[in-house]
């Protein structure tokens, strides 16, 4: 109370802001907020109102049109029917593995060194391997074809197997290290307190470490698919681009790209990210269901 | 700040608009962006032109992308107005793009007496400069297909007719392939000739004009086991035995069996009656860059339809024939070049080319509805069976 | 496991352990049999490129008819690649470089701070990588454009930021809420400011994190086509524009060129995995975990 | 950093959003000092220290250092040390390394921060230990090192949370002498946090006792184990008997009480009518096992359950009336004995009870 | 699960890579008997526990249940009950459906599944909050459902490994006395893990002392409290004095030794002889500081130190020889005070002591 005359408004702002927990160390966000703000907001709120702006029409005739269309409103179906079963193969394979990889063993750093690595092959050298591996005259084929397996090549490639086949490979490594990090966040005591219980390894898994792991799965879901969704160059070389992998993105390349329509682009580009938005909406929504709290194993 | 086009003048780089002089002031450095796949063909006659005229280019970049992301980047460089692509080599697809969007200086007519090699013209090259409008410079052309392919040891007779194919692919299901037009060279070749083998009503209209082709695509396309997003694949599947025939041009033909992709004893087959659908590579200036690199190009231009530079478009038959203008013998290309033609090149192309008429492909829009037509009843249509 | 009910003879004490291990094996058979399946067949992926891209011709056969390494030379001069990679070298470590400089900041306030506005924060660091670049790409490269920032190395690196940024921050905000904040406390109680405690402190404890999330930015930036191209000028362009003009420009081009490419693609993302694994146990990018005994 | 006279704490408070941790808090710290800050788990006895440290800004009220106003400094700036709960040593730096940490952060000389390093090293006697990390400490060692760290740069302030409480019982002994021995050995002035009232009564010169982030009692260490202010502190201090009852009679200071049908004699701490609600506090200690000869707060019970304490017995015993006892002994007894139990009315004391503050599962419902 | 009458663990070992967490430890349970293992941190206490209960398989050894060998089989079917030192409640799952657990596990009839956890919640005295996360609980609390989650389904065998570490001294106290309760009421088998002695004193019927992975002692509270069996039981069971001497005299049971120049008298605990190196152990509280009448073992002292304990002051003297005493007292004393010191000979123990085995940081040197 004692001369602290000048101080007053300020310090009393200060303990305001304080309360809500607003004090100088989030002056660390400005330069990522900044940054995004200048070179991502600006332009995505661009892109935006392009969208509102078609070339011919009212606000939202191009929305209107897409939906209109079912040709192009089909490929929401497709991409989800392509993105949704490889995530969640991704992630439902990388669970095993990961609970196989906890504790320590020998080459357990070569085993995730190795399960890590098809991160660097990129979706071109992927999608050439698969054509020359899993084609008609491929190993693949050809080893089945050798051991009387079949009698005509199986086709993998061109469809829908191959897209989906090229989604595991470079969508996996991912779901695989993501999981791996949240599984170790779950304090293994409690796996071992229920075997004290009297819980089997499988009722282990399924009542204590899958519910634990379930907000975690749900990350990596998210992520797995947003990257899924986004599939373009694997469904135009392993695809059928024109039929049954005609994703949303291509629909987009093709309305920018090549009808140069970049209005409607944008207007696809919009719906796409909504059609992300609501699965990741309702995953979250899901995930907020499961006990999302400390598990024990983190600082 | 609202959420508006970032497009608002900025202060310009250089002199764009002025007279444009002879010779730039002074040298200058010309960046040139191929999305064809041209400089094959063309980046010996630039490099000449370079190492003739220092005082005119002092360097010259090239860089190389495919073709539909350039539209992009040249509006983004002309909406910020700082534009370094001196020089564009496109196909016609790129070329439209740009018209549409208004990307590119009209040279024509400004310019048609700084370049004298017009006058030279090949008829179905003249042809293909004609569609380009005011824009584009036609570089190199040639009369593409459709042809078939096929490897007589795997097939003795091929088709001759659209009947005849329609037959053949019906007795041998899944063994004729062409890959998704909009992905390939041949497959498009393919989509624009049938109209004039069939005989419809309008080969320039895919709309309404195509009744017959497009009955017929659907009709073989029961046959057509998938369709390859690139030729290479047909190619790779024409040589490893999983297709007997399939949709080829003249440079298709003949540059993949110098490669070795395809074995040298592949045959090309006609179909009676069919048109060349022609192809061209297009020279073309973005709006927005200099007068002094406008002048180095246009000198550029110039030397590069002379028949002596022209001959190094012959290549190893990636474009073949290649030359834009007349007069262009294949004994004064490169003995590299002289080679790969002589061993692998046809000797009935020749007739095959006197004696068949050129057809302009079709322009942008149309092409993009055909695609669009095709990707929803042909390739589309292939899933519902499957 | 039914024996056991008997009275047994003493014995040695390994044998308890054995019959430990092939009690433990139907499940560990069953997932480390579809893992070696897996790699099987990514080995034959990744096999038949290799092959492939050093094969002279290759029709219906097992193996190629003939061995070259005419397709890496032609590929080598065409795009004169070496300048290509140094240049994707070097746009790849200032932009996995500014973006951990930028992003792990700003994860930090992320993840030790909750303060009002958080969600819509967290919002906008989440679009950049939901939004597919053809929305922003092309007004982003006009902006560069604009302020001459485009166009060469600055226009490839800052059109790179934009997505790697939030991702840094999305994969580090985990990382940081292990680390015990008393740590910091305790060095700010001993007079270090802020910016001592992230150079002396944050750092070297948070060094697994920060190499895991620049393992991911990098292979996300080396392979980012569109804004990379909208931006890069003719001396910035990097692998994967000259990748993506060997797979999908119009033109003649031999399968086995573009398989070379897509080689010299993945060694040298190999290349740059491996050197970063070198300096970080794959294991540490994962939380420290109390471990389990070993059974 | 500036030694000062006065420290002085005014209505500092600290609310996590609508919850208040910490509430009003007043006290002046005199230079050379030993506070305790006590309280049960939650109570705001680490968001006081935190508070003080300059780690958590307060959302009211100020600090002030003799006459300079610091509550608005960053920690880094105000030049107190710091011993954290669970030591928060740097995990990558060696032992001298960590100690060093503060005198490099002032830049001092390189020879002096040897010179001051060795020094803290040898009053903490972890000569041996340099070189290690602190992984490769025991429990105690990491202790010393946080200590030393906390006190090399001569802070003119050392806030301790909780140091011993992940020690066991040998070594937390130990320590505690440790501690204090360097407060005075090095004239510092101390404010420690912690839940144990033995700790604190051991250690410190004034005691500071929270509950539910308010200030329950300030006093001297015999004040708080003889006269708690009211029946929660009592309960903290150790008062394990707490028996809810209704006052019969005053006499001044001098109170009767009845619960669970007992009368019983005692001091009044507070206010105190008749008819009053009151509550009961007696130590198990104070509970006399031989009062066989006793005539006031005579009670007859019977032993139920027997704790072996080493020379202790620790017992629970129930009056015939009901009320359950605690008590300590070095009697033999063993269940189902009759005893004889006494307490001494200045030894039990009585607290007013409202019907808003009832003891939780306590006193006579058990 | 069946019950048994005995439990047997025979040479049980484990090992970590090359360091011997467990050597040999021999142990006989009988049925409703309560065991202590007791000792310093990081002796084995857990990793003995982990091995009975099935947790951590046994690099040597075999643990028999009557005439059953169980060391082969799979924790979750030895029926054991487990509480973990962390509780390890089941986060996601409700106080009821947590104790619920281990009947789940065995598919009990839903009633009966329902009858038990409600009776376990009665018993714990949880009612009210069954529907509550673990997270919702305070440590109490979470501490009463991890007990009532290990003997819900009436184990043969309950093992808890320091189940009260994480608590307060006020609440330890009282859940100390609840985990009695327990055993006695369910008649239970219990092995308890704990690092501190009083715990372990005021629970068990029976104690084990682990040093380094090694038995110390086996024996009941009072025999460990009065007879430790060498000077580390000594040490750990609050022999804070510990003093290096030399054997002087021999006569049966009581040595004559010296240490730092004062002659003493005592108790021999083992095989003594003259001349032979010796450590001198008395508790603080068996110092008396009234003997100024005492003849033998009378000291002269000066107070150095003085803790308030509350009750008692817990007080460093030195003697005029240098010998530094820890003593508990009453008596009001102040540094600085003479003092006459006695110790009751029968009180100080004598043990021998090996050059292998010298008190690290103890005795004269201190
Ligand atoms: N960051 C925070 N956000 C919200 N509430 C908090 C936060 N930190 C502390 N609190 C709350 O403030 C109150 C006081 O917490 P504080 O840590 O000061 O307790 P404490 O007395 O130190 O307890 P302990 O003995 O368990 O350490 C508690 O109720 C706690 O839940
Ligand atoms: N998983 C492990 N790997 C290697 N060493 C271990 C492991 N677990 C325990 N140890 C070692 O075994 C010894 C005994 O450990 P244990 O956990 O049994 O100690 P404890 O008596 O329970 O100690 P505390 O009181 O600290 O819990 C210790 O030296 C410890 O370092
Ligand atoms: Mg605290
Ligand atoms: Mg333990």
């Amino acid at each position: 109370m004692s001369g602290a005359g000048p101080d007053r408004p300020l310090a009393h702002w200060r303990h305001r802001l304080a309360e809500r927990g607003v004090d100088r160390q989030l002056w660390l966000l400005v330069p990522a907020l900044v940054f995004v703000v200048a070179l991502f907001v600006y332009p995505f709120c661009y892109g935006l109102t392009l969208s509102f702006q078609p070339t011919n029409g009212g606000p939202f005739s191009d929305y209107a049109r897409f939906f209109s269309d079912a040709y192009e409103r089909g490929t929401i179906w497709i991409t989800l029917r392509i993105a949704l079963p490889a995530a969640l193969l991704n992630v439902l394979a990388a669970v095993p593995i990961a609970y196989r990889m906890r504790g320590r063993f020998r080459g357990k750093r070569l085993v995730t060194t190795v399960l890590v690595v098809p991160i660097t092959l990129g979706t071109v050298l992927t999608a050439q391997g698969l054509l020359n591996f899993l084609g008609p005259t491929g190993w693949f084929n050809r080893i089945l074809l050798a051991t009387h397996l079949v009698d005509e090549p199986v086709r993998l490639t061109h469809n829908y197997w191959g897209v989906f086949f090229s989604l595991v490979i470079t969508g996996f490594p991912f779901a695989f290290l993501l999981v791996l990090s949240y599984l170790s966040g779950i304090d293994p005591t409690l796996e071992r307190a229920a075997a004290t219980l009297g819980a089997d390894w499988r009722r282990r898994f399924t009542q204590v470490t899958l519910p634990l792991l379930m907000p975690g799965l749900a990350t990596t879901f998210c992520l797995t698919f947003v990257l899924a969704f986004s599939v373009f160059p694997s469904a135009v070389l392993v695809g059928n681009p024109a039929g049954e992998t005609r994703v949303i993105s291509l629909a987009a390349y093709q309305a920018a790209y090549e009808r140069y329509d970049y209005p409607y682009a944008s207007a696809i580009a919009m719906i796409m990210g909504f059609v992300e938005l609501v699965i990741i909406a309702v995953v979250l929504a899901a995930r907020s269901r499961f006990y999302t709290g400390s598990t024990g194993g983190k600082g | 700040v609202g959420c508006g086009a970032p497009e608002a003048p900025g202060q310009t780089s250089g002199d764009t608009t002025g007279e444009v002089p002879q010779r730039p002031g002074k040298p200058v450095t010309l960046n040139v962006l191929d999305v064809a796949g041209n400089l094959q063909l063309t980046q010996g006659m630039i490099d000449e032109f370079v190492a003739k005229n220092p005082e005119v280019i002092s360097r010259v970049t090239y860089s190389k992308a495919p073709a539909p992301e350039l539209a992009g980047k040249i509006k983004a460089q002309q909406g910020a107005n700082r534009v370094d692509i001196g020089l564009v080599l496109t196909g016609v697809d790129g070329l439209a793009a740009g018209i549409e969007q208004g990307l590119w200086i009209d040279l024509l007519p400004t310019f048609q007496d700084r370049l004298g090699g017009m006058r030279d013209y090949l008829e179905p090259a003249a042809a293909m400069q004609r569609l380009a409008g005011n824009a584009g410079v036609t570089v190199t052309y040639y009369p593409s297909g459709p042809l078939l392919e096929y490897l007589p040891s795997r097939l003795a007779t091929p088709p001759t007719s659209a009947d005849a194919l329609l037959a053949w692919a019906k007795a041998n299901p899944r063994r004729f392939q062409y890959a998704r037009p909009a992905n390939s060279g041949p497959g498009r070749t393919f989509l624009m000739g049938l109209p004039y083998i069939l005989g419809d009503t309008n080969p320039k209209d895919p709309t309404s004009g195509w009744d017959k082709t497009w009955a017929f695509l659907k009709e073989l396309g029961q046959y057509v086991d998938y369709y390859p997003s690139g030729t290479t694949e047909t190619m790779k599947n024409l040589a490893n035995g999983t297709a007997r025939l399939i949709v080829s041009t003249t440079g298709w033909d003949i540059n993949p069996r110098v490669l070795g992709t395809v074995p040298k004893e592949a045959r090309i087959a006609t179909i009676d009656g069919f048109h060349w659908v022609t192809d061209a590579h297009y020279a073309v200036l973005p709006k927005g860059v200099s007068t002094d690199t406008q002048a180095a190009v246009l000198a550029l231009l110039a030397f590069m339809l002379t028949p002596e530079q022209q001959a190094k478009a012959y290549d190893e038959g990636y474009f073949y024939p290649g030359p834009a203008v007349q007069g262009v013998q294949l004994s004064s290309a490169p003995q590299k070049s002289q080679d790969a033609i002589r061993e692998f090149g046809r000797p009935e192309y020749d007739a095959l080319i006197a004696g068949h008429p050129t057809e302009v492909p079709l322009d942008a829009k149309s092409l993009v509805a055909a695609f669009s037509r095709w990707d929803r009843e042909i390739g589309g249509g292939k899933v519902k069976q499957g | 496991m039914a024996t056991t009910t008997e009275a047994p003879p003493i014995r040695p004490p390994d044998t308890t352990r054995r019959r430990r291990r092939i009690a433990a094996r139907p499940a560990a058979w069953i997932v480390w049999g579809v893992v070696v399946f897996f790699f099987l067949n990514l080995l034959g992926v990744v096999a038949s490129v290799l092959v492939s891209s050093f094969g002279q011709s290759w029709f219906d056969t097992w193996l190629p008819d003939g061995y070259t390494t005419s397709w890496y030379a032609r590929a080598w001069d065409e795009f004169a690649l070496l300048s290509v990679i140094v240049v994707t070298l070097e746009v790849s470590v200032l932009v996995v470089g500014l973006s951990l400089l930028i992003g792990v900041p700003a994860a930090y306030a992320l993840a030790r701070r909750s303060f009002p506005g958080k969600r819509l924060v967290f919002l906008v660091f989440l679009l950049p990588i939901l939004m597919p670049p053809i929305t922003y790409g092309i007004p982003l490269a006009t902006v560069l454009y604009k302020f001459g920032l485009a166009g060469n190395m600055s226009g490839v690196v800052l059109a790179n930021l934009v997505p790697s940024v939030p991702f840094v921050i999305l994969t580090m905000t985990p990382f940081i809420e292990q680390i015990d904040p008393r740590i910091e406390s305790a060095a700010r109680m001993c007079g270090a400011g802020l910016r001592t405690v992230f150079l002396r402190v944050l750092t070297p404890l948070l060094v697994p994190g920060i190499l895991a999330a620049a393992i991911l930015v990098l292979v996300r930036t080396v392979g980012m086509f569109e804004l990379t191209f909208l931006t890069a000028g003719p001396d910035s362009q990097t692998l994967v524009v000259a990748l993506y003009y060997s797979m999908s420009a119009s033109g003649i081009r031999a399968q086995q060129s573009v398989d070379a490419m897509a080689v010299i693609y993945t060694s040298m993302m190999l290349v740059l995995l491996v050197v970063a694994l070198r300096y970080v146990n794959p294991t540490q990018l994962v939380a420290q975990v109390k471990d389990e005994p070993e059974h | 950093m500036s030694a000062f006279s006065r420290l002085r704490l005014d209505g500092v408070s600290r609310r996590f959003g609508g919850q208040a941790a910490l509430t009003e808090l007043d006290l002046t710290i005199e230079a050379g000092e030993f506070i305790a800050l006590l309280g049960p788990s939650g109570c705001g006895k680490s968001t006081a220290l935190n508070c003080l440290a300059g780690l958590l800004p307060l959302t009211a009220g100020s600090i002030w250092q003799d006459e300079r106003r610091i509550d608005t400094l960053p920690p880094e700036r105000r030049g107190f040390g710091m011993v954290f709960q669970s030591y928060a040593l740097f995990p990558h730096l060696t032992v001298r390394a960590n100690i060093a940490f503060g005198l490099r952060m002032r830049r001092l000389p390189k020879e002096e921060t040897r010179r001051r390093t060795a020094e803290a090293l040898r009053l903490v006697r972890l000569e041996e230990h340099v070189d290690k990390l602190p992984g490769q400490l025991s429990g105690g060692q990491q202790q010393r090192v946080a200590i030393a760290r906390a006190v090399v740069f001569e802070p003119s302030l050392v806030l301790m949370d909780e140091p011993l409480s992940n020690l066991d019982a040998k070594l937390r002994l130990e320590m505690r002498t440790e501690i204090r021995r360097l407060h005075q050995s090095l004239g510092l002035t101390t404010v420690y946090v912690t839940h144990d009232q033995e700790e604190a009564l051991s250690l410190a010169d004034r005691l500071v006792v929270l509950r539910e982030g308010r200030v329950q009692q300030v006093g001297s260490p015999r004040e708080l184990h003889t006269r708690p202010a009211n029946w929660h502190v009592a309960d903290f201090m150790g008062y394990r008997n707490l028996w809810r009852g209704r006052v019969t009679r005053v006499d001044d200071a001098v109170v009767t009480a009845e619960s669970a049908g007992q009368r019983l004699l005692g001091e009044a701490v507070g206010d105190l009518r008749t008819g009053a609600e009151a509550v009961l506090a007696v130590r198990p200690e104070d509970i006399r096992v031989d009062g066989a000869g006793e005539t006031r707060n005579a009670l007859s019970a019977t032993v139920e359950v027997v704790e072996y304490q080493g020379r202790e017995l620790a017992a629970e015993a129930r009056t015939d009336t009901g009320l359950l006892l605690h008590l300590r002994t070095e009697r033999r007894i063993a269940p189902g004995d009759q005893v004889k139990l006494a307490v001494d009315p200045r030894r039990l004391l009585v607290y007013p009870d409202g019907p808003a503050h009832r003891p939780e599962d306590q006193g006579a419902t058990r």
